[in-house]
């Protein structure tokens, strides 16, 4: 329009340029466009390219490293607490250090553990399984994996040096507020919080993004692997989930800190204030970490079977109902807390209809093994482990959904045995099945199959010699979060029990361990696609190059690598001097833009530091707000600032 | 309250002021009924249409009408009912061109002119889904307001200004997620304003069951309401029906919507059927 | 083994940005703009929750805010909505030197509009430590002067860019077409907010 | 039932085919069954909802009409006990032990100084949160005469292990016996190392916190002792009451109730002795 005229023969200049560029395509393939690539994409060395990387995979090697190594810690801890459970009246921890433990177990597990484990997976194996060379916003993702980090640095930093948090994993005001939590405990606990809630956040922003417009071409909605709908489902809830969390432990800070008056009964705040935000959080919390792992189990269904998921189309309304159900539960946390009565039976039906949609999906993964040649290779075998242990997890969710079932049970170790079912049941025993199913992919080697065996079977027993005695110490009367009970009340067996099933599940999880290390040296090289599997992202070699794929592959059918009579169908013509990704439209996947594909830089980095500095200052001074807020501005600022004129050789604008 | 005390039986309220435009939509319909059916046309839109008029006009002036003036919970049935049941159904029939043909024919033309532009720009603005979310949104968040509330329950103008408010907000609010515009995508997002909705509702509905005292004052003067509960059980009662089954209603209408944009997504439905 | 590539399409003519849900920036911030919607949609429910458990609102001893720096706020956010819906055009027929004329006007509303709000905390005729009415009234106002405050940073960052050379890139139109959502959903997000700090404690 | 019947018959099913790898069902068949399954599954839920309901109105109904009314305050960590009565006099005031008559609905109103507790007592009644600021109540009407453990069922602090509550269910005659009986005031020392025990406890620091009907001890923060020796456990449930354990605990309770808001109070071997004494002679 207003242009002037130099730059409109630029223009002409620019397209004329346009033609020479290098692109791949039949003129440019096989060894010479994979070097080109290479070049193009492969980070700096050095400990310097090593923080400034913006390679998905790299990022979600370290997401799953450093999740799995707080699964370790967490483990470890729950480990001390059977030893103190073991016998009644036991001595050997105290009261303070225990309630540290189980607070320090459950924010480690849920936070640190639990949901960034599965974003780490989607962070390396969405874009492969996409068609695509790499997220959405690779910069962003670099950041939310640094944010994690110190978040989960915090805590432990702060354990470390007897400072950790004692207020329960839930921090129920106002036994975290200002009045009974004096000293810096809970504040630690709140801004950890804070630290992964912005890095969940910024992870899902990416997830949603890399899933809607960075699909291979032809990957209509409809042709989607159920991983993929999973998660968008979980990026979604996370999006809506998260604020709430923020805002309470925002407030709870306020309250600590500055003097807001929040949680704070005598001044008109409200205590169930908090519940409410926690639980409008901590409910959809449970689905952001189990509809993942559903995800994982179709995966590993389809391979295993050799058959394509059954009723694809009542799977993908299944997790998408499951999400939305997930924001209309969170009553059923409080029960007890004096909720109207006239409301039972509402909250009653509206919890049990949740079962409704995992029951289905329950149902197509049984048809889907039915109708196909299940395999039991160990993967298999932990889908099937899954499915047991989580049907049991999924009645006793049934009866606690009855209001009058849970004014009884609740706070009981009936529930630590339901939500364990549900969640090591239900997320870990899908993770360690589609960490083996994975591992060839992201290492290159082939886990060993007689200890990934003997692993399921010990860490299977285990669990149930753990866990299910503690639906009897809760039936019992055993409240959750005691230090120690009295002998006389029957309570010792199912206590023994389940500490000595502790030690076998941590064993079993060693064993996983050694076997995950010795694999990475010993194990059987790893061909391309080593399963048989379908999706796209075993189209490419293993593990896969910083590229992921030397072309942008195109999907005609829901499962493509099983359809295609040996060719792939590729698209041409992305650039190959320049990092570049393909964006597709939303729905129907057609090809729509080039995008380019932001260079490593370490700004991320530096504004995930600067963020730190400004959150871990604030807990000493509220003046850090001020201080601390402009590096981290400027920090940003430095981020997004475009590096060149980026006069794009382009056709036309529309 | 007006005029109503409590042991007098309910009865039908029958004010010119519904009634008249209640009768007339129907007439209208009825002529444009029978000048169009002479051209070929399913009898599934009409159905849809006498249905949601039904619903509409038995909410406003049966008995349930007079109970919801002496039990909040039944005021709240009412108003789901006209704005999940009627407005659903008369958006579903689609019924615009059929009532356009019931008018008289200057009016008809007149009105064709004016649907250009700019009535029909507007009506577009307006039926944008997340627009149509929001206004249906403040709609009812603000007429729950409790001055406004008691205004409507002390005075029956107001009373009939308030149901016109959720009627027409919420005819436009399912108008605009049943027919999108670009029809694949549309059904995405008018999925999610759905989603949105049953979270907006239900706050409110949640707010009202979780509060320990009635909002609104022609309720709590009364020692009991209608139905036998306090002010306080009957204003949480009600608060519940649009929180959990308003919301429910909400969330399987999405999922209904978000199905059939699946379906659109492939473009045969081969990869839906493969199994 | 890799399966070998059969080629189809060529992508090379694609073009390398678009406004609207065709680029990848629209879908972050309409994810960011969520995640916020959420947070402040659960403020205000927490708002309306402390509020229901009380018998007065304000509570009793205490005096709802004045209301002339809000309004005056509210009147001054809903006029720049003109110049911000002039340059939003203006990106999308990538007219930059309209941007560059247009672009110092919005600093100077955002400019006007935080000293106003630094009136308006003043006008709340209470602290955030006197009880949970007032703590939730200020952290609502203190909410939405961040994103005043970040969309100002964010258009005088945009500014200086659009001044460089680097304005005629098209992906920088993008940006701007984009900060000019953002800032309608900064002031939509204001107006429900206004009527709760200044006129429900009226009601 | 009917859902655990349908999974079991799957999973057997599903076993069948591992086993000899058959799969000849088709599709149509697997497709009715799916809905089949959806069926199934809805009318169970269905099914336990209504249950779930009827539960709950009985246990509704059963609040009907209570007789006696008794106020359940939470602190950290034990339980003050306050029976109420239009006429003050009769209003009795005990810590950490209910006594209930057998078959007589009664209501417990449940506050919190604090934070947020649970009352639970497993064989009587459900959970109910003692939440600061806000009233609860449950109501319960007890069946079956026996000694009932109770104990606060959520998360409220360091010894929240040992916050039990003792719920004895007594004939009515027996408990209008002790009802009368708590009604007393604490009978005067009798022994001259009672009375030192009495002064001690009276005039120094121990009256700062606790109360004994009938004498100037009249604290309100801690455990009301008037009838202490009558009571069942020491420190809410943390031990038996007994001489020994009486001596440990005032000797040292932080050592056995590490939190707990009794400070340890450094006693001379004389006043350890003349204070439990006089403890004891509080039946």
């Amino acid at each position: 329009m207003n242009e002037p005229p130099e730059v409109r023969e630029e223009d002409e200049r620019l397209a004329k340029e346009r033609e020479k560029l290098a692109r791949d395509g039949p003129q440019l393939k096989g060894a010479k466009l994979e070097a080109r690539l290479e070049r193009t994409w492969h980070r700096p060395p050095g400990i310097l390219g090593w923080l400034a990387t913006v390679d998905h995979k790299e990022i979600g090697r370290r997401y799953i490293v450093t999740a799995l190594l707080f699964l370790a810690a967490g483990g470890f801890l729950a480990l001390l607490m059977r030893l103190q459970l073991a016998r009644p009246d036991s001595n050997l921890i105290s009261a303070q250090r225990y309630n540290e433990l189980f607070t320090m177990h459950g924010s480690t597990m849920m936070f640190l553990f639990a949901v960034p484990v599965m974003e780490g997976v989607a962070v390396y194996i969405i874009p492969l399984m996409l068609g695509t060379r790499s997220t959405a916003f690779p910069r962003l993702n670099a950041f939310s994996y640094y944010m994690y980090l110190f978040g989960g640095l915090l805590l432990w930093g702060a354990f470390a040096l007897n400072i950790a948090p004692d207020i329960g994993w839930f921090a129920y005001t106002p036994l975290s507020g200002p009045q009974f939590s004096p000293g810096k405990r809970a504040d630690i606990w709140a801004q950890m919080i804070t630290f992964t809630e912005i890095s969940a956040l910024a992870a899902a922003v990416v997830l949603v993004c890399t899933i809607l417009k960075t699909r291979a071409p032809g990957m209509t909605l409809a042709r989607m692997p159920l991983f993929a709908w999973a998660m968008l489902v979980v990026a979604v809830m996370i999006i809506f989930s998260m604020p709430a969390v923020a805002l309470a432990s925002s407030m709870l800070i306020s309250d600590r800190l500055v003097g807001t008056q929040f949680y704070n009964s005598w001044e008109h705040g409200d205590a169930l204030l908090w519940q409410h935000l926690f639980w409008f959080f901590g409910h959809p919390e449970v689905y952001i970490i189990f509809l993942p792992a559903t995800g994982f189990v179709s995966v590993i269904v389809e391979t295993f079977c050799r058959r394509p998921v059954f009723a694809y189309p009542v799977v993908v309304l299944a997790l998408v109902s499951t999400g939305i159900l997930a924001f209309g539960l969170w009553v059923h946390h409080m029960f007890a807390t004096g909720l109207p009565r006239v409301g039972y039976s509402f909250y009653t039906a509206a919890s049990m209809t949740v079962a409704i949609p995992t029951a289905l999906q329950i149902f197509c993964w049984l048809a889907t093994m039915w109708d196909g040649r299940p395999r039991l290779q160990v993967p298999m075998l932990y889908v099937i482990g899954f499915i047991i242990t989580f049907v049991i997890g999924g009645l006793t969710g049934v009866i606690i959904a009855s209001v009058p079932l849970d004014l009884q049970l609740h706070d009981t170790y009936f529930i630590v045995a339901h939500f364990h079912y549900v969640l090591i049941g239900g997320a870990v025993f899908p993770l360690l099945g589609i960490l083996t199913y994975w591992y060839p992919k992201i290492t290159g080697r082939m886990m060993s199959d007689t200890l990934g065996k003997i692993g399921f079977w010990t860490i299977f027993l285990g669990f149930q010699l753990t866990f299910f005695p503690m639906h009897l110490s809760g039936l019992l009367g055993m409240p959750r979060r005691v230090y120690t009970y009295p002998a006389g009340l029957g309570l010792e067996l199912p206590n023994l029990l389940s500490t000595i099933g502790a030690f076998v599940v941590a064993s079993s999880v060693v064993l996983f361990v050694i076997n995950g290390l010795v694999s990475l040296y010993r194990g059987a090289i790893a061909p391309a696609n080593p399963w048989g599997a379908t999706s796209l992202e075993w189209a490419t070699s293993s593990p896969p190059p910083v590229y992921n794929f030397a072309h942008v592959p195109v999907v005609e059918s829901r499962t493509p690598l099983w359809d295609i009579a040996g060719e792939l169908p590729v698209v041409t013509g992305l650039r190959v001097d320049e990092k570049e990704i393909l964006l597709t439209t939303v729905v129907a996947a057609t090809p729509d833009l080039r995008e380019p594909v932001p260079a490593a830089s370490l700004w991320p980095f530096i504004t995930s530091i600067a963020v730190a500095i400004f959150f871990i200052a604030s807990i000493f001074s509220p003046w850090a707000v001020v201080f601390g807020a402009i590096p981290s501005a400027i920090a940003i600022i430095a981020w997004f600032w475009p590096k060149e004129m980026k006069r794009e050789p382009e056709p036309v604008i529309t | 309250m007006h005029q109503h005390h409590h042991g007098d039986a309910l009865g039908w309220t029958l004010d010119p002021l519904l009634t008249v435009p209640l009768a007339l939509a129907l007439l209208i319909f009825a002529v444009g009924w029978s000048r169009l059916s002479k051209r070929a046309s399913t009898p599934v839109r009409p159905t849809l249409f006498l249905c949601g008029w039904l619903v509409l006009a038995l909410s406003l002036t049966s008995p349930l009408h007079e109970a919801g003036e002496r039990s909040f919970t039944m005021h709240m049935v009412e108003h789901e009912l006209i704005m999940l049941v009627a407005t659903l159904l008369l958006a579903a029939s689609g019924a615009g061109a059929i009532l356009a043909w019931g008018l008289p024919r200057p009016l008809r033309h007149t009105l064709a002119g004016s649907w250009k532009s700019p009535l029909q720009k507007l009506w577009r603005r307006l039926t944008e889904p997340v627009t149509a979310t929001v206004i249906q949104g403040a709609v009812m968040w603000v007429w729950h307001a409790p001055p406004l509330f008691d205004r409507a329950l002390d005075s029956f103008g107001w009373h009939v200004a308030q149901h016109a408010c959720f009627f027409l907000s919420s005819l436009l609010f399912w108008w605009a997620m049943l027919h999108p515009r670009g029809r694949a995508s549309g059904y995405g997002v008018s999925a999610a304003c759905l989603f949105a909705t049953s979270l907006i509702g239900g706050a409110l509905g949640a707010l009202m069951s979780l509060s320990s005292s009635p909002w609104y004052a022609d309720y709590a003067a009364m020692g009991m309401t209608g139905i036998g509960l306090d002010p306080v059980d009957d204003q949480r009662l009600a608060g519940l029906i649009m929180w959990i089954p308003g919301g429910a209603f909400h969330g399987i209408a999405a999922m209904v919507l978000f199905y059939k944009w699946l379906r659109y997504s492939e473009g045969g439905a081969r990869a839906l059927s493969a199994n | 083994m890799i399966p070998a590539p059969r080629f189809t399409d060529s992508v090379a003519d694609l073009p390398t940005h678009k406004f609207g849900p065709s680029s990848l920036t629209w879908w972050g911030i309409i994810g960011f703009m969520v995640i916020e919607g959420a947070a402040f949609g659960l403020a205000f429910a927490a708002y309306f929750f402390l509020m229901g458990h009380e018998q007065g609102w304000p509570p009793e001893g205490r005096q709802a805010p004045d209301v002339l720096a809000g309004t005056l706020f509210t009147i001054l956010i809903l006029l720049s909505e003109i110049p911000n819906t002039m340059i939003k055009k203006a990106a999308e027929k990538r007219d930059v030197p309209a941007i560059r004329m247009l672009m110092p006007l919005l600093v100077a509303i955002g400019a006007v509009l935080l000293v106003i709000r630094g009136f308006e905390f003043n006008s709340l005729n209470c602290r955030w430590t006197d009880d949970a009415y007032s703590s939730i009234i200020w952290a609502l106002l203190l909410l939405h002067t961040t994103h005043i405050l970040t969309d100002w940073v964010d258009t005088i960052v945009l500014w200086l860019l659009m001044r460089t050379n680097l304005g005629w890139d098209g992906r920088r139109l993008v940006d701007t077409d984009e900060n000019c959502l953002y800032w309608r959903y900064v002031w939509l997000l204001w107006l429900p907010i206004y009527l709760m700090i200044y006129w429900v404690p009226r009601l | 039932a009917f859902l655990v019947a349908g999974l079991v018959r799957r999973r057997r099913r599903l076993a069948n085919v591992m086993e000899d790898g058959r799969h000849h069902e088709s599709d149509p068949l697997l497709r009715t069954a799916l809905i089949g399954w959806g069926v199934v599954v809805g009318t169970g839920l269905v099914g336990l909802a209504i249950a779930s309901f009827i539960a709950d109105r009985s246990m509704a109904n059963a609040a009907a009409s209570e007789k006696l009314s008794i106020t359940l305050t939470a602190n950290q960590w034990w339980w003050d006990v306050r029976y109420n009565s239009a006429d003050s006099s009769k209003t009795l005031r005990t810590a950490n032990e209910l006594h209930l008559p057998v078959g007589v609905p009664v209501r417990i109103i449940l506050n919190s100084n604090d934070v947020i507790h649970s009352f639970w007592v497993p064989s009587l009644a459900g959970k109910q949160d003692l939440i600061p600021g806000r009233q609860n109540d449950i109501s319960i009407t007890p069946t079956k005469i026996g000694i009932y453990r109770g104990q606060c069922a959520e998360y409220c602090g360091a010894q929240h292990a040992h916050m039990a509550l003792v719920v004895n269910v007594d004939s009515y005659a027996d408990f209008l016996k002790w009802w009368r009986h708590q009604l007393q005031p604490a009978p005067p020392p009798a022994t001259p190392l009672a009375l030192a025990g009495y002064n001690f406890v009276t005039g120094r620091n121990c009256s700062a916190c606790h109360a004994i009907a009938g004498t100037p001890a009249s604290g309100t923060v801690g455990p009301d002792l008037t009838h202490l020796a009558s009571r069942r456990t020491i420190a809410a449930g943390t031990m038996p009451m007994g001489k020994g354990n009486l001596y440990g605990w005032v000797a040292d309770p932080q050592s056995l109730k590490p939190g707990s808001k009794m400070p340890t109070i450094a006693l001379e071997p004389d006043e350890l002795h003349a204070v439990v004494a006089y403890l004891e002679t509080l039946k």
